[in-house]
């Protein structure tokens, strides 16, 4: 009967029948936008704009090339961070010991540099396979040994740090800053941007593909969405988890890469401490859902832009740090308002 | 149809399966063949979710093994079973919220061309399996996961089925919240497989599908294979009886008998109890209707007919966008599904793992969730009447646990629905709405629930009754809604109501529109 | 108890059995390199004399310390050296001492009782380490005769640490003294990170466009240097900025690497000779039954690339 | 498979098959015990008696029963927020802002002392009326404003402790040393038990009766496990939420007054800041899943001590704190790692 049947009511598009049929009103031309950009990144735009607007017009220096370089270059460790974690969010993880792992890198990049005869090279790569090994670590102590992401990372957020702070006795290892490429990260440009955005926008870049373009990424949504619909589905599940714990060490460790390049020393814990808050409240105000499944590259890193600008808006208008705190927190506040009031979701139960 | 001498696909040999304590299976040997639909009965826990899980490689065998044209293969994941052309159809769909429905049918064989995903190419594909299937209206490859009704949910399980290329392809309950039309057409493609040489193994709870369908029936029992039947060769009453392992065709007898017969409810049967006047919502347009005192009325519909939906609005748990709900004469002001249970109405929703169900608690927490209130004093649970009430009701709905304080997830499929109704069976509410109430419970189960919905409406309960299962809502209604659209199609008395008019109202107003397009 | 009663001395006999003296060191900001100097100086005075030392790492944590005390108290220590997180402890720290009946000896962050009087102390205070600075600072202001309109000081620390404040305080006031009275003051709250320090400070100098010369101390050389860094990566010459370090932990680098800077000299304190100071006036305080003396200030000095291998600066 | 059923019929034709059915296989003794304390518990009672053995056996100071207490009175301020912290994250939430409510509730409550001249009671009271206003506030935003509490109650933290800098000007406030209702909570004891370990045991019993006695409780752990079926079941989950976050608030005060009273002064930063983490890792320790529904008070206690015996242990042993971070996260995995081999879950996917 069914080749027969006629058609049902999600098919009949008649404008009249159907004016109450939610499927078949038309969206109009904003709807249309607001889609096609997601909600949250208008509201993170809006958001964005208005900062800017009150800033710049308290200071116009605020508008001056090297001003937004500064931005830049301040969001560049935190934005890689804050990427690779919306890439382990949506995966339905969470790597707290980011921060520990970039140290961990940091402090390696710098020893190995020096022991190998300023060798630049050999400290970068020694420090981004650091990084992987950590999470690599972290991965298998979260799928072998079963614990739970937060927990695993948690405890592994010490330890890497102990073990940070042990082979380096807990002081600033090497210099780097008469190193050609350290330099060159730290302070070089390429079309007169600055190395660190580039490393930023180039992982990010990579990212973004690969979760949009690739049937990994859309497996990775699928993961993190409803695991047993991907294990069922034929995704050796397992496999995928490892591999992104490992990227985020990864880039945990490219990112220590850039703490040593910066200070020009390896540093153990100063400039790493924090990190992993930052880069979780980044991923957050993007939009990335923390139960998994939900999130983009582009939303994490308007807010690791919407977040660098306003920490610099305030130190450029001389805003007294302990106003900062409460200004930041208000804005992170309000920017996710307004997301949820466009989405016009029921006031009901907790959120996401 | 087939012949024995077709050698089987796959032979499960000896099986065995044990769950702390709980044997699932024990020894079951059967052959599953090509071009054959082999139908797999038994009650609420018999075992046989448990057998497909481990066709399917999700969980491992305790003892046996298993052999695929002739040789052992052993599935460790279902990615094994699946590239040795076993798959299955879980009797709960698992679906990923925040992806298309399309990708939803293709997880985890994404069309990729040196892993670059084509979002094109895959859109266009199950357009084309909407189109061969005969789902097109039913469902939008472009919708979001999250925000599919449950019948939708079963589409895409099936769909994800209907899409591979396997050899065994096995369905646990596919059609438990499907309706008549959809049925058929799952039907018609599954005959297709069948003739294709697919070997199909089906699990059902209704009597009618499996003798349209089955060409071989195995029976389980308690985890053991109690025989397995040619269709024409056996009967509903054998069948049954190998089922539960005695007589049960008294409970077949115990039909309604309809509350107005009823001399305690009689006096105050016409009592208007739930009043919708022009109830609307996003999906729901200007819906009058009346429950009385001791009704029950079926509500009928193709799938995403609204009527989830409208019983979501009257318990508040959508927004009405107009209209009103009278409970008792009273006009509720409904924020929250609190109001709606304040004023005396009990839901028990479709979804049950989703919407009903706390699956890492026990059954006697799942149970007793909407009567703690009143079973307790100074907010103290009094945990001798929880016991009590839990412990009628396990037994009453013969709920197969080892104990009320097994973590509910780890009961049947069928055994967990019994739980949610019993949920709200405690609470004795003025107006009971049941969404799909018997989705997936066992035969005599479902007498026993029938019996009780009788009951509740002697007592004077007023009953909306959601069922997609024609011969229920016959059964088991003085009154028939039919719904389509999001609109009243129709009303049906008892008296009037056959299948064939029902199905009539639901669709009719469709030809109507498609014509007049 | 009410908790008033003095201690019943659940410590006070001192507990080690096998009559070897133990001592306690509880430090602050333990990851800190001036602080791990700190407890390898204390560590290799306390092996000179055998006696067994406990160091303690209680981080910026007021709550931590008092908790520490408690610890090492009960496990009848002869003798605690402490290095309070946060001043406005001490009499709490004081009262918990005398209540077990064990000395007590500040480190680093002078402390005073209940009753006002100061706890014996070792190190070189905060304030005063500020004035250090503050002085270099003016004197390399005046040196290099910059005018002051268009000069800045940029002053970055942590502003929710007391001791940090306490310590650009004290190099801003002796800064002001001593011929820099004109000189704007930029404070720049920071997360007492380099690149923390880089970050904030390159908001400021975009506000500050205008400016020809830099004048930058901080709570640490982290704060210094990341303010050095980000001044010359938006293209200040070395030559336009006078940056004085504290603790010569960074600043060392570029100078052993013979690099140009902005780092012009660092206030060196040294932080294993604090430590060894305080543990040897402890065990010979426990030894003679003397009490401790009242101040002793380490030895800080003033270091620059000349000089600062033959001052003791260890660069990693 | 009941027992009264009738017998089969012809097809099973032994009586044995009924020996093999669930209800007749008795469970061992053994398996009874660890029921009833629960998987959680035996295996952190495994893991404390391992750590007490080998800290023990080192140095017998360990068992001094000062030392008991000296564990107990450091606990009991991070082990009263992981307390009310494991409620919040039954319900499906996380309140990341604990920290800063005690800072703030600390420092006000030295505040007020000092301006009423010196009246302790109204220093406390006013400290937990500000934690429970605190708590309010973060219910209100995450029911009201639909933001998820992760990011709630991150921008509440900056905002908070914002707020306790801005009042007090980022330094320690007053002196309660001197005030005996300050001391009595500091020093003071009961029947020989300080008065810290007292509120630690009220709290923590008060909590633990309303999990598991009332239909409080109970309703709480159904809004975790599936809000919707809460919300269907006519629970007012919004009042529950509220209600939740405002007790957390209110015990993060009393956490405040509590630091207050030990260190002498309102401290707005110093003894607060990181103790989110901390609660967040003995409750994650006890067992509590984080996503919701899962829990229980004895366990994070458990946890709470395993956690203090490790550290008073490590210090008391003169384990460097570098190692002391390894060791840590070492025993954080390990203890987990106990837990999940005895529920013998198959390792597939993320954990929890
Ligand atoms: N994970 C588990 N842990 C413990 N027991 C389980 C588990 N899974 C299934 N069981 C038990 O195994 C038995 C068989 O369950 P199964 O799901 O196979 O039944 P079923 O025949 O599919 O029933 P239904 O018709 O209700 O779906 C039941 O007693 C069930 O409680
Ligand atoms: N969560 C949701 N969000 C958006 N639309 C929904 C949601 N749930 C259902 N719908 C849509 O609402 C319409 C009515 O669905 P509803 O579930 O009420 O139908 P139904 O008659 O109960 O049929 P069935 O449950 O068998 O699908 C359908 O078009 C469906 O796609
Ligand atoms: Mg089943
Ligand atoms: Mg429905």
């Amino acid at each position: 009967m069914t080749g027969t049947r006629a058609p049902l009511p999600a098919q009949t598009s008649t404008a009249a029948a159907d004016a109450t049929t939610p499927s078949a009103r038309r969206p109009s031309p904003l709807h249309r936008v607001l889609e096609a950009v997601g909600v949250t990144n208008v509201s993170l735009l809006i958001a964005l704009a208005l900062v800017i607007l009150v800033i710049g017009s308290q200071n116009a220096d605020f508008f001056r090339g090297s001003n937004l370089i500064v931005i830049g270059t301040a969001v560049a460790i935190s934005g890689l961070l804050a990427v690779v974690q919306t890439v382990v969010i949506i995966a339905g993880g969470l790597d707290i010991s980011v921060g520990s792992v970039a140290g961990l890198a940091s402090v390696a990049s710098a020893m190995i540099f020096t022991a190998t005869g300023s060798t630049a090279v050999l400290g970068l790569a020694g420090a981004v396979l650091i990084g992987l090994l950590c999470g690599l670590v972290n991965g298998a102590i979260i799928v072998y040994g079963r614990v739970n992401p937060v927990i695993a990372t948690l405890a592994t957020l010490a330890a890497f740090k102990g073990i940070a702070q042990l082979i380096s006795n807990g002081r600033a290892q090497g210099y780097t800053g008469s190193d050609p490429i350290f330099i060159f990260l730290a302070r070089g440009s390429i079309l007169g941007i600055p190395t660190l955005i580039w490393v930023l926008l180039l992982v990010a870049g990579l990212l973004h593909v690969m979760l949009k373009y690739t049937d990994i990424g859309r497996k990775i949504y699928a993961l993190g969405g409803n695991d047993a619909a991907a294990r069922l589905a034929g995704i050796n599940i397992n496999r995928y988890i490892l591999a992104i714990f490992a990227l985020a060490g990864m880039v945990a460790g490219i990112a220590g890469v850039l703490i040593t390049a910066r200070t020009g020393s390896g540093q153990p814990i100063s400039g790493s401490e924090g990190l992993e808050l930052e880069a979780i409240t980044a991923a957050a105000l993007g939009g990335t859902a923390l139960k998994g499944g939900k999130g983009s590259i582009i939303s994490t890193l308007l807010a690791v832009l919407l977040l660098g600008v306003l920490i610099n808006g305030m130190t450029l208008l001389g805003v007294n740090p302990f106003w900062q705190n409460v200004a930041k927190g208000t804005l992170l506040v309000v920017a996710v308002v307004i997301q949820q009031l466009r989405s016009g979701e029921r006031r009901v139960g907790i959120p996401q | 149809m087939t012949t024995t001498s077709t050698p089987p696909t796959l032979v499960a040999e000896g099986i065995g399966k044990s769950f702390a304590g709980v044997h699932a299976l024990t020894d079951v040997t059967l052959e599953i063949r090509p071009g054959e639909v082999l139908a797999l009965m038994g009650e609420n826990g018999a075992g046989k979710s448990t057998l497909l899980k481990i066709l399917s490689g999700d969980q491992p065998p305790d003892t046996g093994t298993l052999r695929m044209h002739g040789e052992p293969v052993t599935f460790s994941s279902p990615a094994d079973a699946m590239a040795a052309g076993v798959r299955v159809i879980y009797q709960e769909p698992e679906i990923v919220p925040h992806v298309s429905v399309a990708e939803n049918v293709y997880i985890g064989r994404l069309p990729a061309t040196a892993r670059r995903f084509n979002r094109r190419a895959l859109r266009e594909r199950v357009r084309a399996d909407l189109e061969r299937t005969g789902f097109t209206g039913a469902i939008d490859p472009d919708t979001l996961g999250s925000r599919l009704s449950a019948a939708q949910r079963q589409l895409i399980e099936i769909l994800r089925a209907l899409t591979s290329d396997t050899a065994v392809l096995a369905f646990d309950e596919p059609t438990s919240s499907l309706s008549d039309a959809e049925t058929e057409s799952l039907f018609r493609l599954i005959r297709e497989l069948r003739e294709s040489g697919v070997a199909i193994v089906y699990v059902s709870h209704r009597m009618k599908e499996i003798f349209e369908l089955a060409d071989r029936i195995a029976v389980l029992r308690d985890g053991r294979l109690i025989g397995v039947r040619p269709a024409a060769e056996t009967d509903e009453e054998e069948l049954v009886r190998m089922m539960v392992g005695r007589d049960l065709s008294s409970m077949f007898q115990r039909r309604h008998t309809g509350a107005a017969d009823q001399p305690v409810a009689s006096t105050e049967s016409r009592r208007p109890v739930l009043e919708l006047r022009g109830v609307t919502s996003d999906d729901v347009s200007d819906v009058d209707l009346v429950v009385h005192a001791g009704e029950v009325v079926g509500l009928a519909g193709l799938v995403g007919a609204g009527r989830s939906e409208l019983a979501r609005a009257v318990v508040g748990d959508v927004p009405l966008r107009g209209g009103q709900v009278v409970v008792n004469g009273r006009p509720l002001r409904l924020r929250t599904p609190g109001d709606a249970v304040a004023a005396g109405i009990g839901f028990a929703p479709e979804e049950r793992k989703a919407d009903a169900l706390l699956m890492h608690r026990t059954v006697r927490d799942n149970l007793s969730l909407a009567v703690l209130d009143r079973l307790s004093r100074l907010r103290f649970v009094r945990t001798r009447a929880e016991r009590e009430l839990v412990d009628r009701y396990v037994e009453q709905l013969r709920v197969r646990t080892p104990s009320p304080e097994q973590q509910i997830r780890k009961l049947s499929g069928g055994n967990q629905q019994k739980v949610v109704l019993a949920r709200w069976l405690a609470r004795r509410p003025d107006v009971l709405i049941l969404d799909e109430p018997t989705r997936g419970v066992d035969v005599g189960a479902k007498a026993e629930i029938y019996a009780i919905i009788d009951e509740l409406a002697a007592s004077g309960v007023a009953l909306l009754v959601i069922s997609s299962e024609l011969p229920e809502v016959l059964g088991l209604s003085d009154r028939i809604v039919v719904m389509q659209n999001g609109r009243i199609a129709g009303e049906l008395d008892r008296d009037e109501a056959t299948e064939e008019r029902i199905l009539a109202l639901a669709i009719a107003d469709h030809a109507a529109e498609g014509a007049s397009r | 108890s009410s908790g008033q009663e003095a201690g019943s001395g659940g410590g006070s006999g001192g507990g080690s059995d096998d009559g070897a003296l133990r001592i306690a060191y509880i430090q602050k900001q333990g990851d800190q390199q001036y602080f791990v100097d700190q407890a390898q100086g204390a560590q290799e005075a306390a092996d000179e004399l055998g006696v067994e030392l406990d160091v303690v790492d209680v981080g910026t944590d007021a709550n931590k310390a008092i908790s520490a005390i408690d610890t090492e108290v009960a496990r009848g220590v002869d003798g605690i050296i402490i290095v309070v997180p946060d001043q406005q402890i001490g009499p709490t720290v004081a009262q918990a001492a005398t209540n077990a009946g064990v000395p007590l000896l500040a480190s680093d962050d002078s402390i005073e009782d209940g009753s006002g009087n100061a706890v014996p102390f070792v190190g070189f205070n905060g304030t005063q380490m500020g004035e250090a600075v503050g002085e270099e600072a003016a004197r390399l202001f005046t040196e290099s005769g910059w005018n002051a309109a268009d000069t800045r000081v940029i002053s970055a620390y942590k502003q929710d640490l007391s001791v940090c404040a306490d310590r650009v305080q004290g190099a801003r006031s002796t800064f002001e003294a001593n011929g820099g009275g004109e000189v704007e003051v930029i404070d720049v709250g920071t997360d007492n990170s380099a690149t923390g320090a880089q970050d904030e400070a390159g908001a400021v100098i975009t506000a500050n466009p205008g400016v020809k010369h830099w004048i930058v101390w901080g709570c640490n050389d982290e704060n210094v240097d990341g303010v050095v860094t980000a001044l010359q990566n938006s293209g200040v010459s070395p030559d336009d900025i006078n940056g004085v370090g504290l603790g010569a932990y960074l600043a060392c680098k570029p100078w052993a690497a013979g690099e140009a800077t902005g780092m012009r000299s660092a206030l060196f304190i040294s932080g294993a000779e604090v430590g060894r100071t305080a543990v040897e006036e402890m065990v010979q305080a426990l030894q003679d039954g003397e009490d401790l003396p009242a101040e002793t200030f380490a030895n800080t000095e003033i270091v620059t690339a000349d000089n600062y291998e033959d001052a003791g600066v260890v660069c990693t």
